[in-house]
Formats: C-alpha cells, structure tokens, sequence
C-alpha cells in the first residue's frame, strides 16, 4: 500500500506541482507572457532575420529563464552575488538556499566584462579602417551620431528612469550590441536582457527607421553630391592607426579603454601580417563561442519580475528616440561639413555614423543612388561607419564615467 | 588618478537632478566629440607626416605626385585618361573604383550592377584572407 | 662537505622518494594497478577503437592522477570545496594545506555541470530529428529503452549501493555519455571516473551486446516486417520541433531541462538556417575543446582509493545488466507496436531507442537486413535513436528528481 | 515549486528502503513514459495540422495527396510506376531512398550496396553543409 | 549657473585628470616609459618579426596596463587575491577598493596554471618526436643544453636576485616561452612580463646568438661530420612513446609532471590515429585563443612600478648568458658524443637541445651545410630540438621543487 | 611523499647561501641528465625489443635484416643499390631523405635544393595532415 501510495503521489505531484501548474499560481502568469516574448523573438530572428546571431539565443535564453523550477535563470547581480552563489549562501524569498545552474556560471563573462571585450576583439580583427584614415574628417560623422545617446538620457530621465538605468537605455543610440551589454551589466544589470533585445531589434531595423529621416534632413541636391575617390592607404598608416586611437581615446577616457583597446588589438592583429592565426582565431572561434554564451545568458536575466513591467516598455520607446535622433544628428552633422567642404561631402554618410556596420553604410549607399545611379557612396560611409563604434565606445567611457 | 574619483570631490552626485541630468547631456556630446577631435587632428597631421615621407623616400615625378594630391586634398584631377571607356563613371570616381563597388553592392544588396573589370576585386578594400573569413565578414559584422 | 651532502641528499631524495619508491609505502600499490588500469583503457580506445574521442583522454587523466606527487587529480567534490582549495583551506590526512593543480580547475567545469549541457549543445547542432517528427510514434521507443535504467537501479540497491550512487549507475542504461556524467556529477562524483569508463565502454559494444537481445526476443517474420516510407518533413517543422520539446519537457520535469534544452537549442541553430557560423561553432570548436577538457578532468578523479574497489566492480556488471534491459524493453515495446499498427512497425527498430547514436542504429540496419537483404531500417531506427537521447535525458530528470 | 521541495513534505526520503526503492522503479519509467507520450501527442497533432494547413495552401491535386497520405497513414499506394527498373525495391520504397539508403550503409559499415541514382544524396536527410561537418557528424556523433 | 559650473568642471576634469596630466605627477613619467618600452616591442614583433604571435599581444598588454586609469593592468600576485578582488576585498595605497578589470580575468588562467599547459597540448600535438625515437642518444644531447639554467642561476645569485626570481630568469635559458611563463608565475610572478618578453626575443635571435658559439667550439672536421639515416619508426613505438615519457618524467619529478603530461597527451592524440579531431583541436582552437589570453594578460602584468627598475635590466644580460650557456653545452655534450661513436656524431647538432623549435635545428642545418653542401643535419637536429622542449620541462620541474 | 616536503626535513631552505646554489647548481643538471638518461636506456631497450619482435614476426630475410641492422648500429651499409643516380647524395643517406630534407629546407629557408623524387614526400616525418594543420606547424611551432 506504502509503495502505491508513493507512485501515485509521485506521478501526481509531477502534474500538480509542474511549470504547468505554476501557471495559475499567484504571478505564474507572467512567466507565460515571458514565454510567448521569447517566442516572439524567435520569430523575429528566424523568419524576419533580425540579427539571428544573437537574438536566437538570446529569445532561447528567455524562454529557458521563464520555464518555471528549471533552474536556468541568472540569479545574481554582482561578482559578489556570485561567489555568494557558488558558497550556498543566497536564498530564495522562502529562505530555500539557491544552487548555481548552467546560466549562473555563462553570465558571469558578461557580469566580470569579458564577453564584449572579447567580441569587440573579433569585431576589430574584421574591420577595415581604411576609409577612415583615407578621411579622417569623417570621424566626425561618427562622433555626431552619438548624440541620440544623451537626447534618449534626458528624456529617460524626464520619465522618472534612475540615472544609471536611463544610461543604459541611451547607449542603445550607439547601435552597438556588445557596448549596450558592457553598459549595461555595469550600471543596470535587472534591465540586461531588455535592452540587448531592443539595441538588436533597433539595429535590424536600421534599413526601416533611418530612410525617411535621411530624406527630411536633407535636400536632393545634398543627397545627389558625388565624392572623391580615397587616397590609397599605406601599411604603415593601418599599423599606427589602431595604437593611435588606443593611446589617446583611453589616456582621455580610461572607462573607454576596454572596449577601445581590445576593438584595436583585434585590428592590430589583423594588420599586422604577422599573427594571422591568431588573428583569425579571434574573428571566428572565439568569437562564436563568446556570441552563444553571451546571448544564451543575456536572454537568462530575463525572469518575468524584471522583464515585463512598464520600466521595460519605456525601452522600446526611448531606444526608438535614441537611433533616431543618432540618425539626425549623423545627417545634420554631415550637413554642416557640406557647407564647411563647398559641397564635397554628402550629408547622407552621416546616418552611417550609428555603427550598426555595415547595414547602416548599406543605407546611406542606397540612399545616395536613388538620386544618382553611378553614385557609389558605400566606401565613403563606411568611414563613419566604423568611427560610429569608436564613437559609441567613447560614449560608453563616458556615461561609465559619470554615472558608475 | 581616476575621474569618477575627482567627480566625488566635485560633488558631481550620479542622480536625477536637473543640474547633473543638464551636466551629462552637454559634457556627453562634447566629451565625445572632443576625443574623436583630437583623433581626427592627429590622424590628419600623421597622415601627411606619410605622404611626405613616401615622398621623400620614392622621388616621385610631378606628375603622379599631383595626381595623388589631387585625391587626398580634395581638388579634382584635371584629366583622366581613362575616363572614356565608362560612360555612367562621375567624376572623381575611377572605373576601378566602379567596379569594386559594384561587386560590394551586388554582393550585399543582390541588385544588378554593371562590372566592367573582374581585376580590381583582388584590391577590394576588404580584406578577403580566405573564404572563411570573409564569410565571417559578410555574415557577421552584420549584428554588431 | 655541506655542499656535497646537500647535492647528495638532494639526488637521493628524487630517488628514495620519487613515485617509484611510493609504489612500495602501505596502500601505494593501488596506484599501480590504477595505472595499469589506465593503460587497458589507452589500449581500448587506441587499439580498438572504444569511443577513443573520450576513452583516450580520459585514461591518459586517470595515468595523470595517479602518479603520485603530481598534483594532477582533482581534490575536492563539491563547488565549496573548489572555493576553500582557491582559498587554501583544504588539507590532505597529514594537515598539509593542498594546492590546486591543473586538473581542479579544468573539472570546476565538469562540477559545475557547465560540460554536459555544452557538449548537448553541439551534439543538438549536428543531429537530424527529422525521422522522429515524421514518425513521433518512435519516440515511445525511446522511452521504452530506458526501462534498463530503473531495472540496473533496483539490482543497484539490492548490492546495498547508496540509492545516489544505484542511480548514477543506472544512468549507464540511457547510453548516453554526457548524460551519465551530468548526473554522477551531482550524485555520486566519488564514481565518476569509473561510471564514465563503463558508460563509453559499453556503447562502444553495443553491436557485440546488442544482436543477441534482438534475436532471441523477436521472430524471423518480425525481423523481416519492411517499413514505410518516412513521410517528407517541412523546415516549419523542423523548427517547431525543438521549441516544442523544450517547453513540454522542461514544464514536465524541470530537472531535464538544462540538457534537453541545450540539446534543442543546438538543433534550433542548426534548422533555422540563420545561425549556421554559431551551430556550426558549437558542433565543432566549442565541442572539441569541451570534449578535451571534460574526459580529461573525469580521467582525474580517479584516484586510487575512491577507484578500485567492490563498488567499482559492480558497476561493470550493473552497466551491462542496464543495457542489455534498456535493449530488450526497446524490442519488446517495439512488438507491442507490431502487434497494435498490425505489422507496420519492425521490432528490431525498438532496440535502437537505447541512443547510442548512430551505432545503435547501425545494428539494427544490419540485423534487419540478415533476414531480408533488401530490407533498409536505417532511416526508421534514426527515430528511435534520436529520441533515446531525449528520452535518457528526461530519465536523467526523475533520477535527479527523486535521488537529489 | 520544484519536485524534490514536495518529495520532502510527502516524507519521500531517498533512501534503500523497499518503500523508497519501489516508488523510484515504478514512477520512473511511468513518467518518463508519460512525458513522452505527451510529446508524441502534440506532435501528431501539429504534423496533422501542419498537412492540414499546406493542403489548405498548395491546393494538391487530389493524386498527390493521395500519394502522400498513402504514406503518411500506412495505407499502401496502390501503383508506383517507377517500381520496375529496381527489382530489389520491395512495397514502399522508393528507388531514391534504396539508394541514400545504400550510401549511408556503405559509408558506415563498408559492404557493397547497389546505388542506382546519385541524385537523392543531395537530398541525404543527414545535414551536410560543409565536408567539416560532416565529418564531424560521423566521427563525433559514435562517442555519446 | 550650477549646469555651466558643473559642466566645465566635467570637461576640465576630463583633461586635468586624464592620463596625460597623469604623467607629470609624481612617479607618471614610469609609466610614459613602459609605453614606449611597449611600443619597442611592438616593433619588435611586427616589423621584425620577433614571435609575432606573442610579442604582439604581450605588448599591446604593456600597452593597456601603462594607460594610467584604465584599469587594464593585473592587480593580484596570487589565486587568495583574485578571491579578495572579486569580493571587494583589495584596496589599492590610499584605500579604495579595486574592481576586477578585464586583465584580472584574463590572468587568472595563467596564475592557475592553466594556460601553459593547454599551450604545451597543442605543441605536443603538432610536434612529431620521431628522430628522437630513431635516435635516443639525441635526447641527452636536449639534456646537456639545459646547463645553460643553471649556469644563469648561479650569476643571479651572484647579482643578489631572491633564489625564486634567480630561477624564473635562469628558465629562459630552456628557450621554452610556456615553460617560461609557468616557471615565473609560480616563483616570481612580479617578474613575469619582463622574463616573457626576454624569452620570447632571445628565441627570435637564436640564429644570430648560435653560429658564433658553434663555431668558436666546433672544428671543421667536426661540423663536417654527415650522419647516419634514421631507422624508420613504427607507429606502435610512436603511441608508445608519449606514454613512457609521461609515466618516467612524472614518478622520478612529479613538479615536471604536468608540463611533461600535457605535451606528450598532445602527442598522443596525434599519434593515436584515432582522435584527429580533438588533435586539431588543441592544435588550432584552443592554442589559438590560449595564446591570445596568455600573451595579453601576460604583458598586462607589467606595471611601471614592478618593470622598470635595476632587477629587469638584469633579466637581458642573464637571458643572453643562459641561452648562450645552453647552446655551449648541448655542443660540447655533442663534442662528447663525437669522440664515444668515433666520429658519428656532428657536434653542431647539440646547439638545438635549446628547444627553439624549430628553428634552432634550422641553425644546425645551415651551419653544417657551410662546411658540406649536401650535409642534411635537419632531421638528426629534430631529435635534440624536441628534446629540448621535454629537457626545459624536466629543468623546469627541479627548479620548482627545489624553490617552491 | 614530496620532494619539497623532504627538503624541509634535510634543513635545505631555498635561500641565497652558497651552500643552497651549489646544491641547486650541482644537482639540478645532475638530475636533468639522470631523468633523460632514464628515458634514453627505456628508448634503447623498448627500440630493440620492438625490432626483435618485428623481426620474430615478420620473417625477415638475412638480407634486408642485415639493411636495417646497419642503419641501426651505425656501421656503413656496404653497398646500396640506388647511389649511382644521385651524385650528391653522400654516404649514409638515402636519395629520398634528400629529397623530403630538400623540400623541408626549401619550405624553411627558401634556398634551391635538387629534389631527385617527389614520392617520399608523402612519408614525410612532419606529420601534414590537412594544410591548416601543416600550415599551423610551420607558423606555430617557431614560437615556443
Ligand atoms: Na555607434
Ligand atoms: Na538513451
Ligand atoms: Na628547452
């Protein structure tokens, strides 16, 4: 009889006392609305193709978070937190010692830092700063884009967001996944998973949000300019250029350094001729190792108490404000230097200024030759292009600065 | 000396007060701009700290020399004799470039483009090391 | 004179006290036979071919930690104990404060359940589930093979093993590596090495075990029975498929959840075809050095008193008894099918719900095919060996359920 | 609420108890059982409503549907005219799949087979996107 | 008034406080040096193509560590400070608490021990020991230049170094950068970029260190010598091999055990035939990303107060001294030899026992192609060079008992 | 037991007395060689035995016993069919070493060497599997 007893109890409590049941006790429903998010992220990387290579796991992260007893939510905020963790010393509201899980120990590269550096490192190893240093002028561009960043943090502010949080929401201006992660785990960790999916959902968006604004800023004369062929660029230049920008960004701003620093070894690495292998090592391998920790355990942040409240929905507004009036401020930049050149900058290569490279140089080319088919802008935008992620790792130093 | 320390002995509090939302707003902008500034000065004087050199170092006739000039200090070539051959080729631009350009915007946007040399896509500006990675390139500087 | 005492005593140290002289101490003698013990195992997976990908490792692990004096097995057991070895508050039986050594921190992984659930990564990355979505009636095969797990537990407890440790070695039956060693590594660390030995040893004899069972359970006419053809599967899907299987098992049983979900996400990366550079990393970059670091730290806990005695012994008997169960309730399950569809479904397909991938299926390709040479099983068994992954998985859930 | 909190307030200690022990060995395969009926359910039902949507959708004559449904609920087809030209194919498979089918055997255990088409490798249902990976699969998929 | 008071002073502060102000501080000019010093070697590497695998990156970390602000430089000595660090246990002299940066991360695989050893499974596995097997008396000849350690040693004491820095710098004598770096980190970790850099250059010179010594030792009849071909060797001696190796080495020394462990693991995944893929693995992928985290994290170590004082301009003199010491005594050993097989011995080959793979067996090559145009001393140098690499490991492992 | 652990019992502290150099000094090289020479005599032994059991096993002729025993023991082979063809090829080697040392020297140092045969090529003692990996060993082994 004991034992019947036991089965059936058994058998029972797994239907009675499963994630299902967890559904329709007191809040088990926001899980479920977490759930049908995630979904909705899936949908939007697989079949519309936003940034899959993050946003799949991060979606896959989220739904792994919200399944109720699994276990696979990041349960910590701080280094502390998880050495606390790790040492059986955190509890549940019910005084239940909490256990570590797989996403505990996979979000902590992204609480110590070391994820985004690393990916900036591959990031770098793949970018050509030719066009820039053929027109340094055009780095300008990319600082002018970053003027979303603080436009999204006053109005943040106005909507009663904590400085460090509005911080956060504002760097989804910069249109940079890994300085949005780095930011954000710093200043405002409870707002992590949110904010990666709004700044990837905006920068898959770029083709969408940035055409109409380009075309009320400026003229067609202004879209129609053709510009000069770049002067041709020397090994040595592409040498020096990325320990240049090391030394004096991170001298000015240390907070920058990480970021700007590892971005610039990648290249160095890659320019060098020397360290191919390494070089090559850190554009694919580690980098693709470092993009599936990094998503699965930034969709992980995402317990249904942090994620769905109104907090939240103010990300998706301010994150709209902050591409667009990064947009602007690329475009209105690039106007001035028309004015400042006589006409031989397009103001249209200013858009690019936001990163999210190459998509956002994609546009301004696009662009460019609606008004004239034989004008190739690509080239030319893809200097502020590039300096757009200079720009925002500045950006990021700074809000770090202030607001850490 | 770190700055977060010296913004303690400001007074410099991170909140939501007007005066230090109004602090961040307008030291942001021209913080970042500053530092790109600086950058954009020195690579300026660097980069014609090399062309003198090159120019010191390769003798280069008065010819060609003008011709680069003419690129990098923005006046247009007077003459180009290689102009005819392409007809929709605008000034300033080089069929070479064209070409290039073409082949990146095929590529990316799967639109028609004329292709009038096959050469100048060893030179493309991104740098192609193997399949690979430039599969790596194409694919992946997408989400970032 | 001191000089040369100093050289001569500091020579005949190395000798009098090297590991040679060690052999001879009271208890050295099990290191010896350890190390014997490792060489049969090298020779396993070198000369025949043992799941050399993990027996090789793991033997040349087992070599490195019984060498004595190295500082090359792992010398804690729990997450507590890696932080006090950090910290240098462990000591050995003499008092003297231990130091971690290379094989500490590589198991932190295997400890911390980090391995498993990657190597479930990659393995859900190259695995093809789409004979199972066309038939989802051969997923029941795969649940049915398990029952060798819950018969090896019953016989476990019988031979007065803990019930933790009667579970780790029941998970032998699920034939699935990274399984048995996620859950031993919660249960029973103690048995770790020894319960992971078998585990690859015995599905590298799967077509030596198998063919026997299925013989003597089915009939010819039964053996013969030629299946239809699988209907096609859409990528919709195939999609679909993995997201389903994640949410209803982890709901059901959230202790399954961080291997099954692993599992599926890799599948996702693979069939969404948007993340082709990320599944292709997690099938091959992340995997092989995951692979390299988890058989050589589960090599290293091998030490000679925890290794070698009647409770190892047993689990060389317990694990085949768990086979050869999982094996016979996959063709009996498979002839209750045969009897229920009135033919349509051949029992041997039952046996390839053990998992084992592919080779489990291999052996029922080849039985089918002794009794009709035209006959081609090889796709339908794919469905019952695809889902014994999943259905070993869900059994690693109740084990960890019930026993933890 | 996780399992093993209500296991402790059902006074279900794991220990070796016959009590204990039973409960383990016949809840455990019930419920793994279950969970995969469970599984097996849904996906009967959304492959059934997935045909249901591409009939909707394609508008398949009424002979490929039958076709394929022959397939699908194990009734026979009741003709395939390209069943001549291989006598070894026995009721329902196709040529193509013999012949995949003969690959994959040929590559795993190394026996002759008779490969009538080289076409349906193409279709291989095992993903070979790049000859790593598929290496890999073969190589890696054996140990676990 | 506030707002234009509080913005003047952020830009003020921005460039009074930056790194720039920085060096005109007390003690600032130190680190505007190590810039400099790490632009050198960034030269080094790049344009001289000193091990630009390494020196690039170990220079890039001096580089980042000498930002003053920036927070890239390693801050803990030992794995209780990493704890302190995480817990916010550190301060640095006027009492604030240190936060981890990036380089604390990144270095906590080298203060584990972790990094040279997975560096040494590459090497093992794309190392191919078979003129060693051919040839055993070359093995002594890899033995005899490790005299050059020791000699180095003795000088270091001489020159009042602590008996564990003594033994860091005497290791670049091994001509083995892992070793090196392993060696350092555990005896004088404060002196790890310095005694890294000098490895990782001497070993680029050894073709200009070598020649002179050789020949100054060597007569003409001697450097004439044209050896024997090598016997083949089967594959059975060649798996055996590793293992032999391992289970000797570890019992006499357990200290060299898991340097000598790891490389001959390497080795016999190679030589197993049966696990190429993990093989590959550690050869590529993970060697890669190792060598990335090593050699950044490596060079972050030197901060201007630990560099640049009297005790590093030591480390230049004691390197020369012990490489050439080395390459000394593995040709008179070889001289040795010469006079015991009656003339079947070439000398020169003694002068690649300093490991340098391969490049030192490159310089026996040359050397005695001077002498004997078609006198191919390559594969007999292979032997002694590979004996090197076990030979240091083996010097690395007294060194370590005896100053540990 | 550790040798650390004994070397506190001897009062051998790690210090800088002339006492601890010279022991460090004197028994450190003293011990290099005793472990490499170990592992010599092993080599030696394990090298003869698998001769003798190759030899046991595969009925060699006296003749190419005899061969190989000369390569072995170093005494001169005292003829070796092959030579004429090869002028250069010195006493003791092969033509096919030449050749696979010429391609490796070539490969290394870029200088002109005969390659008499591109076959031993493929017994190369450098293991070249792949290119990558060929390609990983001539970069990456320089390094370390
Ligand atoms: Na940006
Ligand atoms: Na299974
Ligand atoms: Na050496």
């Amino acid at each position: 009889m004991e034992i019947l007893q036991g089965v059936w109890e058994v058998v029972r409590s797994i239907f009675s006392n499963s994630g299902y049941a967890y559904f329709f006790t007191d809040g088990g429903y926001k899980n479920l609305i977490m759930i049908f998010i995630a979904f909705f992220f899936m949908w939007l990387g697989i079949k519309k193709g936003y940034e899959p290579l993050l946003m799949i796991p991060i979606a896959f992260g989220m739904l792994l978070a919200n399944l109720p007893g699994a276990n696979l939510a990041v349960q910590y905020h701080d280094l502390q937190g998880f050495i606390d963790l790790l040492a059986g010393r955190l509890t549940d509201a019910n005084g239940n010692v909490l256990t570590p899980g797989l996403m505990d120990f996979l979000y902590f590269g992204v609480k110590a830092g070391v994820y985004p550096p690393l990916i900036f490192l591959g990031i770098g190893a793949m970018t050509d700063f030719t066009s820039l240093i053929a027109n340094p002028i055009s780095f300008l561009l990319g600082a002018a884009a970053q003027l979303g960043i603080f436009i999204a943090y006053v109005i943040a502010i106005a909507m009663h967001y904590d400085p460090q949080q509005a911080g956060s929401i504002a760097i989804i201006g910069g249109a940079d996944g890994p300085t949005a992660i780095f930011v954000t785990s710093k200043l405002a960790p409870e707002m992590l998973g949110a904010i990666a999916v709004a700044a990837y959902s905006y920068m898959a968006l770029v083709p969408v949000i940035q055409p109409p604004i380009m075309k009320a800023l400026t003229t067609k004369k202004e879209r129609s300019v053709v510009m000069q062929t770049l002067r041709p660029v020397t090994k040595k230049e592409k040498i020096i250029f990325p320990i240049t920008v090391t030394v004096i960004v991170t001298l000015l701003l240390p907070d920058a350094g990480v970021l700007v620093g590892m971005l610039m070894l990648g290249n160095l690495l890659k320019e060098s001729g020397q360290t191919e292998r390494i070089a090559k090592a850190a554009q694919n391998e580690l980098m693709n190792i470092v993009t599936i920790m990094l998503g699965l355990s930034v969709g992980a942040t995402t317990s249904a108490q942090t994620f769905w409240n109104v907090k939240t929905l103010g990300i998706i507004v301010l994150g709209l404000v902050a591409f667009a009036c990064g947009t602007a401020g690329g475009v209105l930049f690039g106007k001035i230097l028309y004015v400042i050149t006589r006409g031989k900058i397009n103001p249209l290569i200013g858009a690019a200024g936001v990163s999210a490279v190459p998509m956002a140089a994609r546009v301004a080319q696009k662009e460019g030759q609606k008004e004239n088919p034989s004008n190739f802008l690509l080239m030319h935008a893809m200097g502020p292009n590039v300096s757009g992620v200079i720009g925002s790792a500045v950006a990021a130093g700074v809000l770090l600065t202030l607001l850490k | 000396m770190n700055l977060s320390a010296l913004l303690n002995t400001l007074d410099l509090v991170a909140d939501s007060s007007p005066a230090f939302t109004s602090t961040v707003v307008i030291s942001g902008p021209t913080i970042v701009l500053a530092v790109i500034a600086v950058l954009v000065i020195i690579l300026v004087l660097f980069g014609r700290a090399t062309r003198r050199a090159a120019d010191a170092k390769n003798h280069l006739t008065q010819h060609e020399k003008d011709k680069r000039d003419g690129t990098i200090n923005g006046k247009k070539p007077e003459k180009r004799e290689f102009r005819e051959p392409l007809p929709a080729a605008p000034q300033g631009v080089s069929p070479e470039i064209v070409a290039a350009i073409s082949a990146a915007v095929y590529m990316l946007e799967g639109e028609g483009a004329v292709v009038t040399s096959i050469r100048p896509l060893r030179k493309n500006p991104i740098s192609c090391r193997n399949p690979w990675a430039a599969a790596a390139i194409a694919e992946n500087t997408k989400p970032f």
